[in-house]
Formats: C-alpha cells, structure tokens, sequence
C-alpha cells in the first residue's frame, strides 16, 4: 500500500499521510487536487466502493475538513482522502458523477453545515431537516442549547443529584453521615 | 321500329363523318359522338320496351342471303338488354371521358365510338367470324383507348394488352375456320346445330373457339395484361372495359357455349372458380385503387363464369342469377371506376379524399356494398338464389368456395371503405370535381337502387316486405342537412310509429317475437333519445342507425328465409357503419364487418341446406328439417354466434363497441346482440328437437361456460371502460348461449330473462358510462375518480345497473341466477354450470373496479368541475331503471308469460307460481318478498346509523389516514390500475389472447400467401402471352383426359 | 296476521340471541389463539365493551353518502342472510323468513353486503381501501367456487335446493347427515368454510400487517361498530349455513350452539395453525385442492 | 398439296408463338406476332382448298351448276382477306407501341417494361 | 490557548417552505375550461374541532367510560426509541390484552396513542396529523423523560423537550426508558382516569386550539397542511 501512496504523492502532493491500521490509511490531499484523485483512485487502482463522506468543523482553523473514503473490495483496503476547505467560502467540487450515492452526502453537508456543492443533484432540497431556516446546525458557531431553550418551552429542570447519594440518603439513611455540612 | 342495323350504320357512318370534320371542332365531334351513342342506346331501349311487351326476336339478314351465307344479327330480349346496358355505359362514359376525348382529338373520339359501336355488334351478331372481326375491331380500339391518357405505364399496358388479345383472337381465328371446315357453316346457331363436338377434330375448335373467348374474360392467372390495363389506363376507359366489354364478351360466351358440350361447363365452371378465389386472394395484398378494382372485376366475372357453367344445375334460374350480378357488376364496377377518376389518386389509403364529399363517399359504400352482395342490389338476389340453387343440388365445393371467393373479396373491399370513411389525415387528399365527372356515377348510383327494387319486385318471397321502412330512412338521408335534434325527432316519431304499428298485433299472436321486437324498438327509441345530446348535424347518423332498426324490424318480422336473411344483411350494413363512426374504429369496423360477412354466409349456406331438404324458404320449415341436421344447426348457430360473439367470434366486439360513440355503445352492446340471440332462438325452437342437435347443444353448453368464463376475466383486467364493458356483454352472451343450449324450458325461460335483463342494465350502464366518458374526455378508468361527487344521477344509475348486473338481491339479476341453478341442476349440466357460476362471481370483480375507478375514490384536479351526464343521456336509462325495478319487485309479471310462451315448444312447464313465489323442480323464490325484505330492513338500518353519526363532519378527498403523511396527488393516491394484479398472476393465462393470435396468424396467412402467389404477375408481358398459351394447353389436356 | 307478527318478534329474538352468541363465540375463539400462544388472553365479555365503546365514540366523519351507505350494506347483508335462514328446524317460528328463497338466495345474498361495503370503503378514499378490496374480491371468486361445486353436489343429493328441507332429509340420526352421507362435498365445503369466514390463512384481506385494516381503515366509531356487529352476526349465520347443510341442522337452540361452535372451530383451529397466504396463493390453492375435491363430489353424484 | 399448306400454316404459327414466347427484343415479338399471324392466314387459306379446284370466279370457265364441285371454297378466302387487313393493323398499332416504348426507356427489352406487376 | 479568530456568522436563511403539490394550480378541465385548483381549500377540510359534552345522563356517561376504559385501542405508531418497549407488551410474559388493550393499525380506530419516547421536530408533525385523525374521546400516554423534558435531548436543536406543550398528554410513564410493567402501570393509570371521566383531553385540545396551533406552528416553519387534519 506504501507503494500505491508514494506513487500517488508524486502526483497528487499528498500530505499528513497516517497509516492508522494496517489496512486504512489517512491522507491529505488539496482541495483542487481531490476530485481527480479519487476518479484515478476508483478507475486505477480499484477502489470501487465508495464508504461515505464526512466533515469535520475546524472551527478555530476556520476550516472545514472533508473525508472521502474509499474502499477497494479485491485488496480488502480502505483509503481516506482528507482535505481542507475554507470556511468563509465552503465549496467543494461536487462528486456525484463518480458515485451516485455521494448527492446524498453532499445534501445532507449542504443542510448541516452549509457547504456548497455546484451541480449536485437536489442539493438544495430539505433532506433530515424539514423547515429549517437557522444557520445549518452542524456548524460550531450554532448554539443548540440556547436554541433549544428559545424554543421548545424548557422544563424547569430538577436540582441533579448525585444518583448514588440520593439513594443512599433514601434507603440507609443511618449508616453513616455523608453530608458535607455534617461532615464539616 | 327501327332496325337494329341501324345501330351499326350509326356507329360507323358517324365514326366516319367524323373524320371530315374539321379537327379544331372538337366540341362540335363530342357533341356528336354522344348524340350518336345516344341514338343507338333509344334504338336498343326501344326494341327493349318492345320486346318487354311481348314483341318477337327478330334476326336481321345482311346481303340479301339468309344465313349460313351472310353474316345475321339478332335482337332478342337480351341483346336489346345487354345493348341498352352498353349504350348506357357508352353514353355515361363518354361524358364522364369528354375531356379527355377532346383533348386526345377527332380520332380518339372516332375510336370510342367505334368502341361502342363494336360492343354492340359483339352481342348483337350470330356470325362467328363477324364476331372475330368486330372483337378484333374493339380490341384495336381498345389499344388505342388504353392511351388515351399517354404514360409510360398505360403504353406498357397497351403493349401486353395487344400481344395477349392478338394472340388470343389468333387462336379464335383458328378455332373458327376450323368449325367452319368441319361444319360448313360459320353462323353460330347453325354450329350448334351441326354438334361439331361429337366430329372428329371438330372438338379442336370448340376448343380453340371456346378456350380463346374464356381468355377475353381474363381468367386467373393468365390475365395479368388485363390487370395492368386496369390499373393504368384512364379510369374512364377501365371502366368501360370492365362494364361494357366484360358484359359484352360475357354474352359472347353465352352465345357460343351453344356449341359447346357438356364436359365445358365443368371447365367453366372450375376455371370461373379458380379466377373467383385466385384475384379476390390477390386483392387483399393490393394497395393501389385501380389494380384492385381490376381483381375485383376479374373476380366477378370468373364468378359470372362458373355460373354460366353451372347452367346444367341453375336451369332456367341462370338467366335471373347471371342478369343480377352482371347487372350489379355493371354498375358498380363502372361506378367505382369512375370514382377512381374522380379521386385521381391510386393508393387506397388517399381514398378519405372522399370524405370531401359526401354524397361521393355514398357513392362508394353503396357501390361496394354492390359488389358484396348485400340487400337491397341486384347482386344479393343472384347470390341468395345461386347459393339456394346450389345446395338444392348437392354442389356443396362450388358453394363453400363461392362464398370463401366472396368473403376474400369483402376483406379487401372493406378495408378499403373503413379507409374511405376513418383513415387518419391532418388535412384530407385534394379532390377535383368536374360536372361530367359526377353525372355517371350518381346516375349509376341511382340506377342500383332503382334495379334492386326492380330485382326484388320479381323475388316472390320479398313481396310481404315492408318498403316504408326504407324509405323512410332514404328521406332522413335527404334531410340530412339539417340539425340533429331535428332528425332525431323525426327518427322517435319514425320508430314510436313503426312500434305501435307492429307491436300490438305481435303481442297478440307472437309472444317470443314482441319481446324481442320491443326490446329493438323500445331499446331504439330510448338510446336515440339520448341523441339529442348531440349537438351540430351529425351526418350520416341517422340513416345509417335506423338501417340497423329496419334490419332488426325486418328479422323479426320475417317469415321466411329469404326476409330474414334481408333483414340480417341491413342490419349488419347498418351497425357497420354505426360502429364505424367511433374515433379509432377502423380496425374494429373491418373486423366486425368480416366477421359478420363469414357468419352471414353461414347462415346463407346453413338456409341453403334447410332450402334443399325442405324445398320451402319458410322460417318454421326449419322444424321440418330431416337430412343433414348437424350441419344446418352448426352452419346457423356459427353464423349467429358471430353476432353473440361467442368465445372464438368474439375478437371483433371489445374494440367495437368500446370505440363507437357514446350512445351507439348501447345500441351495439344492449339492443344488436339480442338479434344473435334471436336468431339462436329459431334454431333452437325449430330444430332443437332432434337428437342431433342435442350433441350439438351439448358443445354449445361448454362453449357458452367458456365465453362467460373467459369474458369476465378479462373484463376484469381491463383499463378502458367500455371495453370493459364488451368483455362483460360477450360474457353475458355467453351465459344466455349456455342457457339456450339447455334446449329446455327452465333454460330457455333463463335465456330470455337474462336477454331482457341484459338489455335493461347493459344500455344503462353503456348510456351512463358513455354519457360520463363524454364529459370527462377518456375512456380510461384510473383517469377518472371521485366522480360521485360530480355525478350522482351518474352514479346511482352504475350502482343499479351492476347491481342488477351482479345477481345480487333482490334486483332482478337475481332471477337470473336462481333460474340457472335449476335450469343446470334440471338439465344435469353441473360441471359447466359451475363453471357459468364461477364466472358469474368473477362479474364482482371487473363491476367493483368499473364504480369505485370512476364514482368513487380520488378526484383528479381536472375533473372537479365536470358536469353530471346530459339528461338527455339520464332520461333513457332513468326510465330503463324504472323497467328493472318493476322487473325486480314483480318478475312474475315477466317471467309467468316468458313460461306459457315456452310452453309451446318445451311443454313442461318448470315453474308453478303462487303469487309472487315461484316454486321451481329444485327451490323456491319470492322476489316480490325479498325486495320487501330487504328494503324495510335496509331503510330501518339506514335510518339508524343515520341517526348515530347525523352529526358527522363531512371531510373532503384527502382527509385520510396516509400512514402519518399526507397525499401529494390525487394521481398518485388513486389505486385502478391493474388493481387485480394478484388475480391476473394466478388466473391471468386464461385471457392470454390466444384466439386474438389465431386469428391474426390466419391473417398473416392469407397476406403471405396472396404475396406469394401475386407474384405470378412479374410484370413482363412475354410471361403473360405464355400464361395464355399455357392456358389454352392445360385446357386442352383436361379435355382430352 | 297475528302469526305474522309473532313471526317478526320470534326473529328479532333470534337476531338478538344470534348476535350476542357471535359475540361470545368472537370472545372465545381469541381466547383460545390466546391460549395456543400460551398467553392468558381477552376477558370473555371484551367483544361486548369493544362495541360499547365504539358506538360510543363521539366524533364522526363522512367522506359522503356512500361511505355512510356502506356499513348499512353490510349490516344489511348479514341480517338478511340471517332473515333468509332457518335457525331451528322443527319450529315454524325460528325459520325466519326463509320461505321468501332458498340456498341460491343466500349464496347471493352474502354479496350484498360485500358489494356495498366495497362501494363505502371506495369513497373513502383510501389507497389500502381499494387494495384490500380488490384482494377480498378476488379471493372471494374462488372461495366459491369449491363452494358452490358441494352444493350443486347434495342439490343433487338431496333433490332440492330448500334449506328446510336439506335438513329435514337429514333428521333421524347422526348417520343420516351430509358429513357422512356425502363426505366429499363436505370436505369441499369446509374448505371453502376457511375462506368464507377470513380467518388465517386467509386473511390478506385485513391483514393488519401487509395492509393496515384493509377496507375498513376509514372507518371509526358506530361505523365501526355496525361492521363489528355484521361480523358476529354473519359469521353464526354462515356456521349455521354449513350446520344445516351438512351437519344434520339444528333442532333446538343448544344443538345450534353446539354445532355452529364447533364449525366454528374449525376455522379457528387452522387458523392459529397455518400462517397468511399472499393473494395469489391463496387464488392458486383454492382452485387447486378444493376445486379438485368439489368436482369430484359432483362427479360422485352425477 | 393442300395438306403441305396445311402443315407449312401450322409450322409457321408455331415459328411465331415460339418467337413470340423467347425472344426478348420487341420488335422480334411483333415479327413473331406478325408470322403467327400469317401462318393462320396460310391456315385459313389452306382449309379452303380443294384438289384441282379453281378460283372460285363464276365464268365462263366454271359454270354455276358444277361450280360446288370446281371451285375452292370462296368463304375463306374472303375470310382472309379481312383477317390480314386486322393483322395489319394490330401489328401496325404494336409497332407503333413499340416505338412509344423505345421513345420512353431508350430500349427494346421486354424485360425493361415491368412498371405494372402484381 | 488559541488565539481569538474572527469568525463570521452566517446569516439566516430566508426560505419559504411551500410544498409544490399544495400549491395552487391552473387546470384546463376536458371541456378546456379553465380553473384554479387550491388543495389546501379543494383537497382538505378546513373545518375546526368542536368540543363533545360528555353524556348528560351520569350513570350513562360513567358505564361508557367504564366501557371506553376496558377498551384501549393504542395506535401502533413508535415515534422514538420507546416503541421498542411497546412489542414485549403483546407477548405472553406481558399479555396486555388482559386489559382490554389491542393494537390498532388506523388512528381512525384507535383511542390511545403511546408516545413513545424522543420527539424530533420532523416526527411532531406526524404525530399531530395522527393525533388529530383520531376520534374523540381520545387519550394520549408519553412515555419516557424525553416526552416531560427532553430528556438526554434537552438541548439538540431537533428535538422537543415538552410535549404537552403540543398536545395534550393524559399520562406520563417516566423512565429512560421505562419498562413494560411501567406500561402496564401507566395503562391503569390511565384507566382510572378514564373511569373517573377526567381524561376529557380531546375537548381540551379542542377548546384550547389557538394556543396549540401556535406552539405547533412555532417549531413546525413549514406547515403545509391544514389547520386541523381530519
């Protein structure tokens, strides 16, 4: 596999490249770089199956890291190509035309973090969410809790306890003092 | 009374005059061209009258000598016909030729009358050589007419037309001198007189003689020069050809046979056979006009042929046979000529140039039609009395082939009339009309009528037939140009007249015969009723429609074979046309038309051979019947079948009725099925006594389950309303088939309860549907939806009418079922009434699928403003649900006469009734008793529930339980098609349209062969002139063995 | 008239008796799944509470006349089957109205109510209406069949298409009745039985799984309710439609109770046997097996 | 004598229908037509003969009682003459279409001329 | 410690949720008239709840309630998690059916419906279009802390934490999740209720309309059905 990632480093500048198991490797490539990358990887090399795509919000890098991976059958090897796109103007070149199924990731990152993929089929389309007119969820600068709390009518919460103590205190409430205030 | 030679010195002194006048007066030579055919016409009209009136035949001595030593005409009663029939033709023709002739110049118009003028010394003269010189005469004449319009074709044509005729008037030549040496005499009656046949090598020049005049008639194959001349001279000219010269040459061979012995009349007779068969088969790959009609002509003048050779058999029927078909030939053939002028373009298909034209296109149906055979021409009297002939002396091969000639024809002629009125074009051919052209053919339009009535005036067995109906129907063809509700007024009043008339006097003595003769006429008026919800004209409705009522009117009055099978054929023209009006009914107009073609002519041989063993033409002779009791019963009950379509016959009847109009529908479907039926009950009460026809009964038992059977399924599977509905009538004709089989009284009883149930719900449901079809624009179901809301007079019609439909108590349906019971149960016929019974249940299926597709279920967005169904559609079926409920509550009413009339023929009366309980050999039955029943019970629940959920919210279509969701379309949300998927995977092999794909591969039969064999005309005219010469040996050797 | 109206009380009684013993009969045979199934299982009173409550229900909905007109069909089909049957031979007053027709009455009448609550549940509207109609009819065609093929067979028996009088041939001990005298019909009509009463594996129609409820799913409250009474109702008639035809009929009330119940069980003990045919099959079976073995009952007697 | 004729008659219409049946050429068929004809002619003409027999010109060579003895039989030979002034024209008149037919397609092959089959 | 970066928000959408198969359309009818059809006013009823009075005759009305009580037809409809509690329910070791409880398959039959743990925002909008098919007298059953506050879901950005906010709730069965027998208890529970006459919820629901439908349509932005399914 060594082999195959310093053929395609030549090419493709590949970078950070992490052998995690033996058979699933890491690898960074450039945004401009990914696309053909991964058609030579499907039509080539024999990485037929597409896993799925992922991203990660780096939000204190302003950057949004993207994963595609792939998995060759015959070789029983998994392959993730990582790269980084900016923030401000998150587009990706759409890869729907390699895999079809790969439309689907890109409107479910479309809807939560907001990244644009031109020519995706129905990207814009409602996917999990229904009637979601915030910024897209998934970004880390959304605040769920105090959406959440502007929201849906908050209950007001019971003190927490201790579950442990709480029924400790019920059960045995004579075996010893456990409270701070009887302690101190 | 001028002498008929003065014919001839007309003819050649003008065609020589002519050729002093001054060649730029071509109007002046026209003029006088058709003045002098004109002269020579009132001179044969003159001795026709004359002799019509008793004078005597005169022969005309020429030279002062008597023969055999000078050349002799005759004018007999036939020739002064067959000459006025010429002059006619000649006269009409040129006229329609004027034109053409003048601008051909003096010669061409020299030559026509030359033409003319040779045909008319063709019949007139007794000479043989006289005879050679003048078809000499007008065969150059005819070569030089074939160009008279100048093409490469028509040159081609004339090239092979004067190599064949050459060589054949050669071998005539021959034949002649050689009866002259061997007899001394060259007249032709003092030949037949000297029987040359019986000297030695006088047989050789009968031979030559005979065999060279057959040729002029173009028997098949060797006439493949005739049909090119055909197709590629004028119009004008072919019909001349086909009309005078082949009338012309016809009578030559009538002359001549004199001389002849009685082993020609077998040649004759195989040779016009084969000629019959061989171009009728050839026809039906042909696509161009003018070539088709030239197999068509030589068809029916090989008919002619074996009819001449069938002399020994027809005796002194002959003359009336082969005068009504060369007269119909005459006329229609010429007419249709003319026609193919007229359209000027050859493909068949261009024909809807037609449609330009109306009267032109009734024109062309009444000629084909001529051709055909059917009532009221000439030509169906010849048939009739030919086909009557025939079986009285056993020629059961000739019949059978005459009839399969006739019906090979039928299938070219009316697809090429389903083109004339429905081919499909954005814009119609162009069509050019001249005045001169027009004359001829409506004049010989009219003349067929005119000679049908005169034909029929000389058929004894007619002379009890009601005109008025036809004429009748001829004034609402004149005062077609007004609106329709105008004419549909004038119908009703037409057909409540004619009702009232007949009606009374049948329910007094003929009990069967009122029931069907009020279901066609009380049916009639009602489903016309519902024309006035047509708006505009409607053309060429009205007449055709009630064509089909006289028919029926005329079947059930009939009396004997002759008016019944009159009847018959109107009625089939009638609803052929009909059905033919729907939007894409091209295809099921032909199929229809063949079919009843095939069955009509059974019937035609099955009355044949009741005519032979009875030698009555009487209706209840058929009862009288001993000898060949199999076949007549088969032949007739095939031939009725036809019109039931029965499982096997039944192909034709889906797509016709589910694409005629909306309320032609019903009149198919509800009113013209019952004349099969009809038709079936004949049979049945007249010969269903014998132990013969119990066998046959028995297949008929299996075949009528069969049909039900087959008929529901695949009404089940059906998308399109109407069609659904076809399948469910050949269905319920095929119950009504079961049940007349039983040939027992609690069958028959059934048969006749379910012909009068099927035509009540089967014309409300076809009216209801139709009218509904008509306002929502589609045949099919899962297009419609919903409609309850829209419809409910709609609605509540479809509901009793498949109520009563289904057998479901206590709607009258229910009688039906419960007499089956009985009547399987009595007759002991478990396995196939089982399997009736299973069918009658499948009827759930397809009747469920019909109301909930339409009436109920989603709307769709484009039907949410449609209007309930026109009541001129509602008034008929309202009133026809008023009859099924006073049948429901009150089936004594119906069924206690339906008995005693059954009683004449099947004496034990099954049924005993008390009251409103009618107690059966197996159960018992109350309908009056159920009906209460189950009314007070339904209307207490009703009100009850009512009164627990009164306070209901109505919701609207999409408030339902949609798993949580709601529905997107209508579309989407409305589940018809295909509904019975599971049903279709288990039980679907059954309606695999089998018979569908035999009937197809029977036609795809017919075309290779007609391909393969048609490919005997290769085009080049020396293959021809051999044909003749291969002809004239194979002739030769079968004499001589 | 005075028998007349005696008449009409003794069959509403018999209506009354008829329903409520539906009811328990209803009760018992889920008691009995239950028990198979080793759970305890409904109260035996449960069908009764069940029709309380559901005409109970306060709201109502329409989707129109002929949804409303539906249940009424129903109701209508099984008390008419009811009124066209004898209950107990030997009393003119438990015959009901069964002098107004005979056996081909009620073959035909089961389809009234059929047919009209196929029209109710078709206004609806509902998608799984239409299908579960669609799949009733067509398994209804050949459910029948077989059916109809025994009871050609003892018309022929019997010479008679009377119920009254199919029965009273069979008076006279056990040994005189069609089960034993005519076997094969018999077995072709309880075949049919499984299907005529919609109990697994012939229940596609309603399968609450596949397709929930089938043609019933708009229907609530005292529609509901006037379908659950059609239910108890129908299925004693047709148990007493097999009882008289071919178990010898009823002479008094507990020889009724008796043999409808265990005509009943019949249909039960194979349901919580076998499970659900798809419709296909079960189209394909029934005119397998059964068609076969009603043929040959009419063979027999042919 | 009269039976040389007879025969010659015969041999020339076969001559001309075995011309008329193979050649291709058209004006070939038509002299086919042309020697069938004559040979009927000669037919025709030989029929009539009778041995010894004169013209049958009523002179004073032949007198009118033995002339049915003396003389061949006239009818034929008037018979003959009508026939060869048809057989002229319709020659005539299929050489003229012949012509128009060379006019058309520039050849004289009969097989050239199938514009009309089937 | 990372350094404070400037990081841009992105604004709101501005998106307007109109469902194309509810929009209004121009149809050309088959006698080519032309009309507008709206679903929402053609397709669906936009009639109200009403409030039913309960029997005025008590006895009566206490003998249906006795009855609506020993009859609980619970729609199978599992909104979260907790559905998976609601088979074991139907087995032997459970055997509800002792109590007069059957699954029903249509909200048209059936009286209680089991929330069944979590509610996403997506599934609130099935679960009031089922809720309000139901017919009245109708009772619903929350189960799971997710149902009273939230739960572990307190604050996702999808899911609701109150549900009687929305609609109204007879009983709770609290518990993450809580177990058969806690159903059963919650079933009997809810019986007393029944028999009591105090679950009226439906009227409830039915007199308080306005302030449901605001709080449904607060979190449901793309409403696209109509004001009350019935």
């Amino acid at each position: 596999m060594k082999d195959l990632i310093n053929k395609l480093s030549k090419a493709y500048e590949l970078s950070d490249v992490v052998y995690q198991r033996p058979n699933f490797t890491y690898a960074t490539a450039n945004k401009e770089n990914v696309i053909s990358l991964i058609t030579q990887l499907r039509d080539l090399e024999g990485f037929s199956h597409f896993v799925l795509l992922s991203c990660v919000d780096w939000i204190e890098d302003n950057i949004f890291q993207l994963s595609y991976i792939l998995n060759n059958p015959t070789q029983k090897y998994d392959l993730a190509i990582r790269c980084m796109i900016d923030r401000k103007e998150a587009t990706m070149t759409s890869a729907h035309h390699l895999w079809e199924q790969i439309a689907t990731y890109q409107r479910e990152l479309k809807e939560m973090y907001g990244i644009e993929f031109p020519d995706s089929p129905r990207l814009n389309e409602d996917f999990i969410l229904e009637g979601w007119d915030d910024i897209p969820p998934m970004r880390r600068e959304f605040d769920t809790k105090k959406f959440s709390e502007e929201t849906f009518f908050p209950r007001e919460r019971p003190q927490s306890n201790d579950p442990a103590t709480y029924m400790k205190n019920k059960m045995h409430p004579d075996e010893w003092d456990n409270t701070p205030s009887s302690k101190g | 009374m001028i002498s008929p030679i003065h014919i001839i010195t007309i003819g050649l002194g003008v065609a020589f005059a002519l050729g002093f006048v001054n060649k730029k007066a071509k109007n002046f030579s026209a003029t006088i061209m058709l003045v002098a055919i004109g002269l020579m016409g009132a001179i044969s009209v003159a001795w026709l009258t004359a002799l019509l009136q008793g004078a005597e035949t005169v022969q005309i001595f020429t030279a002062g000598f008597k023969p055999p030593y000078s050349i002799n005409l005759m004018m007999g009663i036939h020739e002064a016909f067959l000459t006025t029939l010429i002059n006619v033709a000649g006269l009409l023709g040129g006229l329609y030729l004027l034109q053409s002739l003048k601008n051909a110049g003096n010669h061409a118009i020299m030559v026509f009358l030359v033409f003319i003028m040779g045909l008319n010394v063709i019949i007139m003269t007794r000479d043989a050589f006289n005879l050679f010189v003048f078809m000499e005469v007008v065969s150059i004449a005819t070569a030089g007419l074939i160009i008279l319009t100048e093409t490469g074709k028509s040159i081609q044509a004339g090239f092979k037309y004067m190599l064949a005729t050459g060589i054949i008037a050669g071998i005539l030549l021959l034949g002649i001198i050689f009866a002259y040496y061997f007899s001394g005499t060259l007249n032709i009656d003092s030949l037949a007189e000297a029987n040359i046949t019986t000297l030695k090598g006088g047989s050789v020049a009968v031979l030559m003689i005979l065999v060279s005049i057959i040729l002029e008639l173009k028997p098949f194959p060797a006439n493949g020069w005739a049909l090119d001349v055909y197709e590629a001279s004028n119009p004008g000219i072919s019909a001349m050809l086909s009309a005078a010269s082949a009338t012309a040459l016809y009578f030559v061979l009538f002359k001549v046979l004199a001389i002849a012995n009685e082993n020609w009349y077998h040649i004759l007779t195989v040779a016009g056979m084969l000629t019959f068969i061989g171009s009728n088969l050839l026809g039906i790959k042909q696509n161009k006009a003018r070539r088709l009609l030239g197999y068509s002509s030589v068809g029916q003048m090989g008919l002619l042929m074996a009819i001449l050779g069938l002399k020994p058999i027809l005796g002194d029927k002959l003359e009336f046979i082969a005068a009504t078909i060369l007269v119909s030939h005459y006329l229609a053939k010429a007419g249709l000529f003319w026609l193919a002028g007229i359209v000027e373009n050859d493909n068949i298909k261009n024909w809807s140039a037609l449609r330009r034209k109306p009267i032109l296109l009734v024109l062309f149906g009444t000629f084909l039609f001529v051709l055909i055979g059917f009532p009221p021409f000439p030509s169906f009297y010849g048939k009739w009395e030919l086909i009557m002939q025939l079986s009285s002396n056993q020629h059961y091969y000739v019949l059978a082939l005459i009839l399969l000639g006739s019906f090979l024809e039928g299938i070219y002629l009316f697809r090429w009339l389903g083109y004339a009125i429905k081919m499909d074009f954005e814009t119609l051919p162009e069509l050019n009309i001249n005045w001169n052209k027009i004359i001829p053919p409506v004049l010989f339009g009219v003349l067929v009528y005119v000679a049908g009535y005169f034909t029929s005036a000389l058929v004894p067995e007619l002379s009890a037939l009601n005109y008025i109906p036809l004429l009748f129907i001829a004034g609402i063809y004149f005062i077609d140009s007004l609106p329709a509700y105008i004419k549909n007024t004038v119908a009703i009043i037409g057909m409540s007249i004619y009702g009232y008339q007949i009606l009374p006097p049948l329910y007094e003595n003929d009990m069967l015969r009122f029931i069907f003769a009020a279901i066609f006429i009380g049916g009639g008026i009602l489903t016309l009723t519902a024309g006035y919800a047509y708006k505009g004209k409607r053309s060429g409705f009205y007449p055709v429609a009630l064509l089909m009522y006289a028919g029926l009117a005329y079947i059930i009055q009939a009396t004997n074979t002759l008016e019944f099978f009159f009847g018959w054929e109107l009625m089939t023209a009638g609803s052929y046309f009909l059905i033919i009006r729907g939007k894409k009914s091209m295809p099921h107009g032909l199929s229809y038309m063949l079919f009843s073609i095939a069955g009509a002519y059974a019937i035609l041989a099955g009355f044949g051979l009741s005519f032979a063993g009875t030698g009555t033409y009487n209706l209840s002779s058929l009862a009288g019947i001993s000898s060949n009791i199999t076949i007549i019963f088969s032949l007739l009950a095939i031939g009725f079948m036809t019109k039931t379509a029965s499982l096997g016959l039944h192909i034709w009847l889906p797509g016709a009725h589910a694409e005629a109009e909306s309320d032609v529908s019903p009149m198919v479907s509800a009113i013209l099925l019952k004349a099969g039926v009809f038709g079936l009950l004949l049979l049945i009460i007249n010969m269903g006594h014998n132990t013969e026809t119990a066998q046959i009964g028995y297949i008929l038992g299996w075949l009528g389950a069969l049909t039900a059977l087959v008929g529901n399924l695949a009404a089940a599977f059906q998308e399109d309303a109407k069609r659904l509905l076809a399948y469910s009538s050949i269905a319920q004709l095929g119950y009504i088939l079961f049940a007349l089989a039983m040939m027992s009284h609690l069958g028959l009883l059934t048969a006749m309860y379910y012909s009068i149930n099927h035509f009540l719900y089967k014309a409300i449901l076809f009216l209801t549907i139709g009218a509904v079809v008509m306002r929502v624009g589609t045949h099919m179901m899962y297009k419609m939806g919903g409609l309850i809301k829209n419809m409910p007079l709609a609605f509540i019609a479809v509901l009793i009418g498949i109520i009563a439909l289904s057998g479901v108590p206590p709607l009258s349906g229910f009688g039906g079922k419960w007499l089956l019971y009985n009547a399987i149960l009595a007759k002991g016929w478990y396995l196939q009434g089982a399997m009736v019974l299973f069918s009658g249940i499948i009827a759930f299926l397809y009747l469920f699928k019909l109301i909930y597709s339409v009436f109920l279920g989603q709307m769709k967005d484009n039907l949410r403003h449609v209007k309930d169904i026109s009541i001129w559609f509602a008034i008929p079926v309202y009133i026809l649900i008023i009859g099924i409920m006073i049948i429901s509550a009150k089936p004594e009413w119906v069924l206690q006469p339906l008995g005693d009339m059954i009683s004449q023929w099947y004496p034990n009366a099954a049924l005993a009734w008390n009251g409103g309980l009618a107690t059966g050999p197996y159960g018992y039955w109350n309908g009056n008793g159920i009906m209460i029943t189950v009314g007070i019970m339904f209307v207490s629940l009703a009100t009850w529930l009512w009164m627990m959920s009164r306070k209901a919210v109505q919701v609207k279509q999409f408030n339902i339980v949609y798993s949580a969701e709601a529905p997107q379309r209508p579309e989407t949300t409305h589940i018809s098609y295909n509904i019975y998927a599971g049903y279709n995977k288990a039980l679907g092999w059954i309606v695999a349209p089998k018979i569908t794909a035999f009937w197809d591969t029977m036609t795809e039969w017919i075309h290779s062969l007609a391909q393969y064999v048609r490919q005997l005309y290769s085009g080049n005219g020396q293959l021809y002139a051999i044909y003749v010469l291969a002809y004239i040996v194979v002739v030769y050797f079968t004499m001589i063995f | 008239m005075d028998f007349e109206l005696k008449r009409l009380g003794f069959t509403l009684l018999g209506l009354l008796i008829v329903l409520n013993w539906g009811l328990l009969m209803g009760a018992a045979m889920r008691k009995i799944g239950a028990r198979v199934g080793k759970r305890y299982g409904i109260p035996w009173f449960q069908p009764w509470i069940n029709l309380v409550k559901n005409y109970a229900i306060r709201t109502s909905l329409s989707h129109g006349i002929m949804f409303y007109l539906g249940p009424v069909f129903r109701l209508s089909g099984g008390i008419g089957l009811f009124l066209f049957m004898p209950m107990i031979i030997g009393s003119q007053l438990w015959l009901n109205y069964s002098f107004q027709g005979d056996l081909v009455l009620i073959m035909y009448f089961q389809f009234f109510g059929m047919l009209g609550m196929a029209l109710g549940a078709g206004e609806g509207g509902h998608p799984y209406s239409a299908i579960g109609i669609s799949r009733g009819l067509s398994q209804f065609t050949t459910i029948e069949l077989p059916l109809t093929l025994a009871i050609i067979s003892i018309a022929i028996q019997y010479d008679t298409l009377s119920i009254i009088e199919i029965v009273q041939a069979q008076q006279g001990g056990f040994m005189n009745w069609t089960v034993f005298t005519n076997p094969v019909a018999t077995i072709a009509a309880m075949l049919s039985l499984l299907g005529v009463l919609s109990h697994s594996p012939f229940n596609l129609v309603i399968a609450p799984n596949e397709n929930p409820i089938g043609p019933p799913t708009e229907y609530h409250g005292s529609f509901l309710g006037v379908l659950q009474t059609n239910r108890a109702i129908l299925h004693v008639v047709e148990a007493a439609l097999f009882m008289n035809l071919f178990f010898g009929g009823a002479t008094n009330w507990f020889e009724f109770f008796a043999k409808t119940f265990l005509i009943y069980f019949w249909s039960v003990f194979v349901g919580v046997v076998f499970p659900r045919f798809r419709i296909e099959q079960s189209v394909s079976w029934f005119l397998k097996v059964p068609l076969v073995i009603g043929v040959l009952a009419v063979i027999l007697y042919m | 004598m009269e039976y040389i004729a007879l025969g010659t008659g015969m041999l020339v219409i076969l001559a001309g229908l075995w011309a008329i049946m193979t050649r291709k050429n058209l004006i070939r068929i038509i002299i086919g037509f042309s020697l069938f004809d004559t040979g009927i002619h000669l037919v025709l003409v030989a029929i009539s003969y009778v041995k010894g027999g004169t013209a049958p010109i009523l002179d004073s060579t032949v007198c009118i009682q033995d002339a049915a003895q003396r003389i061949v039989d006239p009818v034929p030979q008037a018979l003959v003459l009508t026939a060869i002034v048809i057989g002229l024209g319709v020659t005539a008149l299929m050489l003229a279409f012949a012509m128009k037919m060379h006019k058309e397609k520039g050849t004289l092959d009969i097989r050239s001329f199938k514009d009309l089959k089937w | 410690m990372s350094e404070e970066k400037n990081i841009e928000q992105p604004s709101k959408q501005a998106k307007t949720f109109e469902n194309p198969y509810y929009a209004k359309r121009e149809v050309t009818g088959p006698d080519g008239q032309k009309f507008i059809v709206d679903p929402m006013k053609d397709y669906f009823s936009d009639e109200c709840p009403t409030v039913h009075e309960p029997n005025s005759i008590p006895v009566v009305e206490k003998f249906l309630n006795w009855a609506r009580a020993e009859s609980l037809w619970v729609l199978g409809f599992g909104t979260g998690c907790g559905s998976i509690e609601i088979g074991p329910l139907l087995t032997p070791r459970f055997d509800a059916f002792r109590y007069g409880v059957m699954p029903r398959p249509t909200p048209r039959q059936s009286n209680v419906f089991i929330i069944s743990g979590y509610l996403a925002v997506k599934t609130l909008k099935r679960v009031i279009r089922s809720y309000e098919q139901m017919p009245n007298p109708k009772y619903v059953l929350a189960l799971g802390s997710c149902t009273i506050n939230g739960g572990m879901y307190y604050d996702s950005y999808n899911t609701i934490n109150r549900l009687d906010q929305y609609i109204p709730v007879d009983a709770y069965v609290a518990g993450c999740m809580p177990r058969p027998e806690a159903l059963l208890a919650g079933f009997n529970k809810l019986k007393e209720l029944i028999k009591a006459g105090k679950a009226e919820n439906a009227n409830e629901y039915a007199k308080n309309f306005d302030w449901y439908k605001a709080n449904q349509k607060k979190i449901i932005k793309d409403w696209n059905m109509p004001d009350y399914n019935w």
